[in-house]
């Protein structure tokens, strides 16, 4: 049965279409990736799923239960974890109150709070910088920070907003090999890339393809690489180059 | 006929008084725009600006209506070192200190005057000030408020075409867009906020000049300025100087609007719901187009 | 870590004890041995600050005089100032500073209304008496309080005055009331309003305002559509100045401007530097004192006021002069410094001949100061009513702005 | 560090408590009175600006509110205490309607929002003469029997005593990250559940009707009140100056800033004279420079710094160490 469903979605700002009349659906257990070039829409659709904005035409369904008019938090209380594009840390907090946060959603306990902190953290490797200040991190570490955060509230779905925007392809591969093992967690995810196609061929379950707000494509990650329309618009030159 | 003609006096009274509301919102709003900071000083430093002129008249029998140049020199230079010394090396900080820094400052200045100039009131008495300038049977306007209103009118585009037209017009524009980009393409975030605090000082600086002819000065005078530069502010939308212009002289119309229909009692508490009113409503602002 | 800041704050705590301990104990020796403390309020910051120092001026000159006279009871005389920062709650904080840290005995002050009457439960918990020189709200007398003694005239006698005077001279039909949104200008308001109901004088509007604003001509419009015959202004001196200037302006022209005193009665009013200039002219007000008074001393003191500080005395200042004397004198028939004993003294006081007229408490603690009417004439108060102190006649109606 | 921080508070309210025993002076009751007051409005002033981070500059309204409902109230015959309730509802009352409208602003239009609802209140109080007796002002009546200076300020400490309790609940429960998660980014805090809107209106509901009960304790010390003094913004910024400069979000900030700042206020009135401000406004201008983070948070800071442990400065506490 599929955890998320899009049917015809758009989202206008002003004269700008940002997503235009998308439609997907994602299974539980599934690793996704959105791909596409910066200002491709995958944040405007993060958004739309996480209920920051709210869809101008077609409608959001997730666990068979319309969510498109959803504030953020409700959809968080529902079981869609977010992360975002630019890391926002809780600067003056810790690592560890940073993820607390998340798991706060299930406990009004800080002891419980923090002991699923913590085995959030362990999870992603970060135990040992779980005491240290949230702003003296460096970006590796933040993305994974961002991602405790979003893990430590249970999430059946978590959106990964440019998951590995930043880090250098071993770092990549090092936290995608991470998420890979979500869905041994129950975790279904949804992540966003512009054009790390390693990270992409090696993780994806299934690949949606952006370009200006429209879906080109759909599939697993092999069918897209050799569906010509994507090779044409967005991937053609780029996945030639890496050479896959 | 004597109805309509009470309301076009007490609209043309309030735009005359607004043209200066709109010299001290502007300056709060060029503050505001490109450092974001609230500057709780503001009346004091306009208080200052009375003072200058004032004493420029007794001292050197210099009008005000050239004095506030000194005024406003003055208060450029003051608000500049303002900037680099007190302002600047907390930038970055949380609202808080910068908030409570000028609330300081403006203790300092409120109480420093005292000290030097004592807590007596001051007032000059120009001619001018029994000279009426006489529309029709009906509508009179007072000369000095007259020239006042022309001087502001004139400085006030002149801020404008500053901010819009010049060199370090538009970097203070950038900067207010945008603070993380701005030193990319090249600007000198530091002393363009600098510049820009003792210009939007200054300009608090002139209206205080200019309202010495038909005001009183004494030290505390401008703290109730301070309350209205931030309803111009708000209601011109977020540091839109043309914004809190155009807010300057609705607050003057409705101020007087109230006084003539309501009562003057309830001038204050109009100012205000409109602004929590506008706020709520349209939080860019009437005139603004700044989103939040 | 954990001592470092314990320790830090147990020196804290210590300080704050400690300075609590000496200010209890090690000040309340030495005032009584050869000094006599008076305590003072005032406002010598904030936005009645101007007034603070007339008060301050004012009480510095009768320091002067008692202390080269030889003091009191064989004692200097010191007065022991408290800033009310023209805030109510400061000003009752500085009545317990006053009583219980300086142990003085009698109290002068404050200066507004506001403050003043904000302190009057706090000396009568504390059984100190309390001399008011400048507070005209009458409601500072209301609590019957029998620590309590007014110098001035208070806003009844204003507009009962007022209103006679008015009868006077033809008995004037319509009035309109503009006064400041304070305890000062409220309660003259209030009082105005059963004066004139009292003596048949229609009360066809009446204005409050916010004080110290740069623009009233809107107010001044709407008093014009109900075109009075007297206008009744309660405000102090800088809007008074305002309000007249504005008055041309709007060309307002009732038969009378009246007004309870303050700002229309200060010796600035009438100049052009520093009040209203040609604009005070023909303008009637209550009044507590002038300069020309008849009352002995009058002139005197003018001088050593203009000699102190280079400009002439309004009214706030000789009732300050006049209230320390009052005090000073309370204290010699007293013969003690026991609160108490002076304010015993104080009901019994009788000072014929000051500069402020005399002085007599009745039995609630309010001096009978007569009140005069002056009109500014010439740019000059005269005193017009009533007429066994008149020196000069009242010139009505006010001609029109145009015909001046 | 947190065993140490309550360790002060306690020491303090002990102190405080125990003030009667030498302390004889009324006037010194006035001004410790001014000290625990302040430290308790700051403290509730600290659960909006400083857990939450929104900068009120209105908190004169609940202050007002509370000196009001009390004289108002039992004006009209109802018992000082429950009219002191009645104030503090009706403190809550005006929470509520100023949260609910200014919660959705960010920044300084908040600020500006909160300082303009309190202005609104004062006027209408000072043209409102017949509920609130307008600028002739309005007798208060004393809450005890003997309502003397001792024991207000004896009530004084015991309501600082109930902020700092709520503050220590706040700051180690649920509730308090999440206010610290506003603070630091909202959108942050939406992205992990938090009904931002919901928990700041909790926090103002909480912080106004402390604020409340410090309006009518300090009107029934005064026993007379008008607009211009309960209803000022001088309230409202002294209640964040208090906090901020003690050290915003901290347990202890309030309390220190207020020990401080107001014996400070005091004494140099009584040295300084007319200068007074001027040197008031230095020390502000001081510690802003050289204290960024507030007395507390400073102190807390350099500790923190000295020790091994390296630790958030607003570090809440909580079952941190494991």
């Amino acid at each position: 049965m599929a955890l998320l469903e899009l049917n015809r979605v758009s989202k206008r700002f002003g004269g700008l279409l940002a997503v235009n009349q998308v439609s997907f659906s994602i299974n539980e257990g599934v690793v996704a990736f959105i791909v596409g070039p910066n200002g491709a829409g995958k944040t405007t659709l993060f958004n739309l799923i996480a209920g920051v904005f709210h869809p101008d035409e077609g409608n959001i369904h997730f666990a068979s239960k319309e969510i498109s008019q959803l504030s953020p938090d409700r959809a968080v209380h529902l079981g869609i974890g977010r992360t975002f594009q630019i890391v926002r840390p809780l600067r003056n907090l810790s690592v560890l109150e940073n993820t607390m946060l998340g798991a706060f959603l299930h406990t009004r306990s800080p002891a419980k709070a923090a002991e699923e902190a913590e085995k959030v953290l362990r999870f992603l490797q970060m135990g040992n910088a779980m005491h240290l200040p949230a702003r003296g991190l460096s970006l590796p570490m933040l993305k994974r920070l961002e991602i405790a955060r979003a893990l430590a509230t249970r999430p059946k779905l978590i959106l990964l907003d440019e998951v590995v925007a930043g880090l250098s392809t071993s770092e990549a591969l090092a936290l995608a090999e991470l998420l890979r093992r979500l869905p041994e967690w129950g975790i279904s995810a949804v992540a966003g890339v512009e054009h790390v196609m390693q990270v992409v061929m090696r993780m994806a379950d299934r690949v949606i393809v952006l370009d200006h707000g429209t879906m080109i494509g759909e599939g697993t990650p092999q069918e897209m690489v050799r569906k010509p329309e994507v090779i044409e618009a967005y991937l053609g030159s780029k996945y030639k180059e890496l050479g896959l | 006929m004597e109805r309509f003609f009470s309301a076009l006096q007490a609209i043309l009274n309030g735009v005359l008084t607004g043209s200066l509301y709109a010299l001290i919102g502007m300056g709060m709003a060029l503050i505001f725009g490109v450092m974001r900071i609230v500057n709780f000083a503001h009346g004091a430093f306009m208080m200052v600006g009375m003072y200058v002129t004032y004493l420029l008249f007794q001292g050197a029998g210099l009008n005000p209506y050239f004095g506030f140049i000194g005024s406003a020199m003055f208060l450029f230079l003051l608000g500049y070192l303002f900037y680099r010394g007190l302002l600047k090396p907390i930038r970055g900080r949380s609202d808080f200190m910068q908030i409570l820094l000028t609330l300081g400052f403006g203790l300092i200045l409120t109480d420093g005057i005292q000290l030097l100039f004592g807590a007596d009131y001051h007032q000059i008495n120009l001619p001018l000030l029994g000279k009426n300038l006489r529309l029709g049977s009906q509508i009179s306007l007072n000369a000095p408020w007259l020239i006042s209103f022309g001087i502001a009118l004139m400085l006030g585009a002149l801020l404008y075409f500053f901010v819009m037209h010049t060199m370090l017009g538009r970097a203070a524009r950038a900067i207010a867009q945008n603070r993380y980009a701005a030193p990319l393409m090249g600007i000198n975030v530091d002393r363009v906020q600098a510049l820009s605090f003792g210009i939007g000082v200054a300009a608090a600086g002139v209206a205080g000049g200019l309202l010495l002819p038909v005001f009183y000065l004494y030290p505390t005078v401008g703290d109730q300025f301070t309350l209205k530069a931030f309803v111009m502010v708000v209601l011109g939308g977020m540091g839109s100087i043309q914004g809190a212009a155009m807010a300057g002289l609705v607050l003057g119309v409705v101020e007087n609007l109230t006084s003539l229909y309501w009562g003057n009692e309830w001038a204050l508490a109009v100012d205000f719901v409109i602004f929590l009113s506008v706020l709520s409503l349209r939080p860019s602002g009437i005139f603004g187009s700044q989103r939040v | 870590m954990r001592s470092a800041h314990a320790s830090s704050a147990a020196v804290l705590a210590c300080a704050l004890a400690l300075t609590g301990c000496q200010g209890g104990v090690s000040q309340k020796g030495e005032g009584s041995r050869n000094k006599i403390k008076i305590g003072t309020i005032t406002s010598l910051t904030g936005s009645n600050a101007a007034f603070g120092q007339a008060h301050k001026n004012g009480y510095a000159i009768a320091l002067d005089e008692l202390n080269s006279r030889g003091g009191l009871l064989g004692k200097t005389v010191e007065l022991d100032y408290y800033d009310d920062q023209s805030r109510p709650d400061q000003a009752v904080q500085g009545v317990s500073k006053l009583v219980d840290l300086d142990n003085v005995p009698i109290i002068l002050g404050a200066y507004s209304s506001e403050n003043t009457r904000a302190i009057v439960p706090a000396v009568t918990q504390k059984q100190v008496p309390l001399l008011m020189p400048t507070a005209t709200a009458d409601n500072v007398m209301e609590t019957g309080s029998p620590w309590t003694f007014r110098i001035c005239a208070g806003s009844g006698a204003y507009a009962t005055a007022t209103v006679a005077f008015l009868k006077g001279m033809g008995a004037p039909k319509t009035m309109a009331i503009i006064y400041e949104n304070t305890n000062f200008g409220q309660s003259n308001a209030q009082a105005m309003q059963a004066a004139a109901k009292q003596a048949g004088i229609e009360v066809v509007d009446t204005e409050a305002y916010q004080a110290s604003t740069p623009d009233y001509k809107a107010l001044l419009q709407r008093v014009k559509a109900r075109s009075p015959a007297v206008i009744y202004f309660a405000s102090y001196l800088l809007d008074a100045s305002t309000l007249m200037r504005q008055a041309e302006q709007v060309g307002l022209n009732p038969a009378y401007y009246t007004s309870a005193g303050t700002g229309f009665a200060a010796a600035e009013f009438p100049t052009p530097d520093k009040g209203a200039g040609r604009n005070a002219e023909y303008t009637f007000s209550v009044s507590q004192w002038l300069p020309s008074a008849k009352w002995k001393g009058s002139k005197e003191f003018d001088d050593k006021y203009v000699q102190r500080t280079g400009s002439h005395p309004a009214y706030h200042a000789i009732e300050a002069y006049i209230t320390l004397l009052a005090a000073a004198e309370a204290i010699k028939k007293a013969n003690s410094t026991d609160p108490k004993a002076i304010r015993d003294a104080l009901k019994q006081l009788d000072m014929p001949e000051t500069t402020f007229g005399p002085i007599r408490f009745d039995p609630k603690g309010q001096n009978q100061h007569p009140v005069l009417i002056t009109q500014v004439q010439g740019g000059q108060y005269k005193v017009v009513w009533p007429a066994d102190a008149a020196e000069s006649k009242p010139i009505i109606p006010t001609p029109p702005w145009t015909k001046r | 560090m947190r065993r140490a921080q309550l360790l002060i508070a306690i020491l303090f309210l002990i102190l405080g408590l125990a003030a009667p025993l030498v302390v004889r002076s009324d006037y010194l009751f006035q001004v410790l009175f001014r000290v625990f007051l302040f430290a308790a409005l700051g403290l509730a002033w600290n659960l909006v600006g400083g857990y939450a981070g929104q900068l009120s500059l209105g908190h004169a309204a609940y202050f007002g509110a509370g000196a009001y409902g009390l004289a108002v109230f039992s004006k009209a015959g109802i018992h000082p205490w429950l009219a002191l309730l009645l104030g503090v509802l009706l403190a809550v009352l005006f929470a509520a309607l100023i949260g609910g409208v200014s919660f959705r602003l960010r920044g300084p239009y908040f600020t500006l929002a909160t300082i303009a609802f309190a202005e609104v209140l004062r006027v209408a109080a000072k043209n409102l003469a017949a509920v609130t007796g307008g600028d002739v002002g309005l007798q208060v009546p004393g809450l005890f029997v003997k309502s003397s200076g001792r024991s207000l300020y004896l009530a004084a400490v015991l309501l600082t005593a109930v902020a700092l309790c709520i503050t220590a609940w706040v700051s180690r429960s649920k509730f308090g990250y999440y206010l610290m998660a506003i603070r630091e980014d909202e959108d942050t805090a939406l992205s992990v559940g938090v009904n931002a809107t919901r928990c700041k209106l909790r926090a103002l509901l909480i912080s106004a009707a402390l604020t409340a009960l410090g309006g009518g304790l300090y009107g029934s010390l005064f026993l007379f009140i008008v607009p211009d003094q309960v209803l000022s913004i001088d309230i409202s910024s002294e209640m964040a100056i208090v906090a901020m400069l003690g050290g915003a979000g901290t347990f202890l900030g309030p309390l220190i800033g207020s020990v401080i700042l107001e014996s400070a206020a005091e004494l140099l009135k009584n040295i300084f004279h007319e200068a007074h401000l001027l040197i008031y406004g230095l020390l502000i201008v001081l510690v802003v420079l050289f204290l960024p983070e507030g007395i507390a948070g400073t102190l807390a800071h350099r500790l923190r710094r000295k020790s091994a442990i390296a630790a958030p400065p607003f570090k809440a506490p909580g079952p941190v160490s494991s």
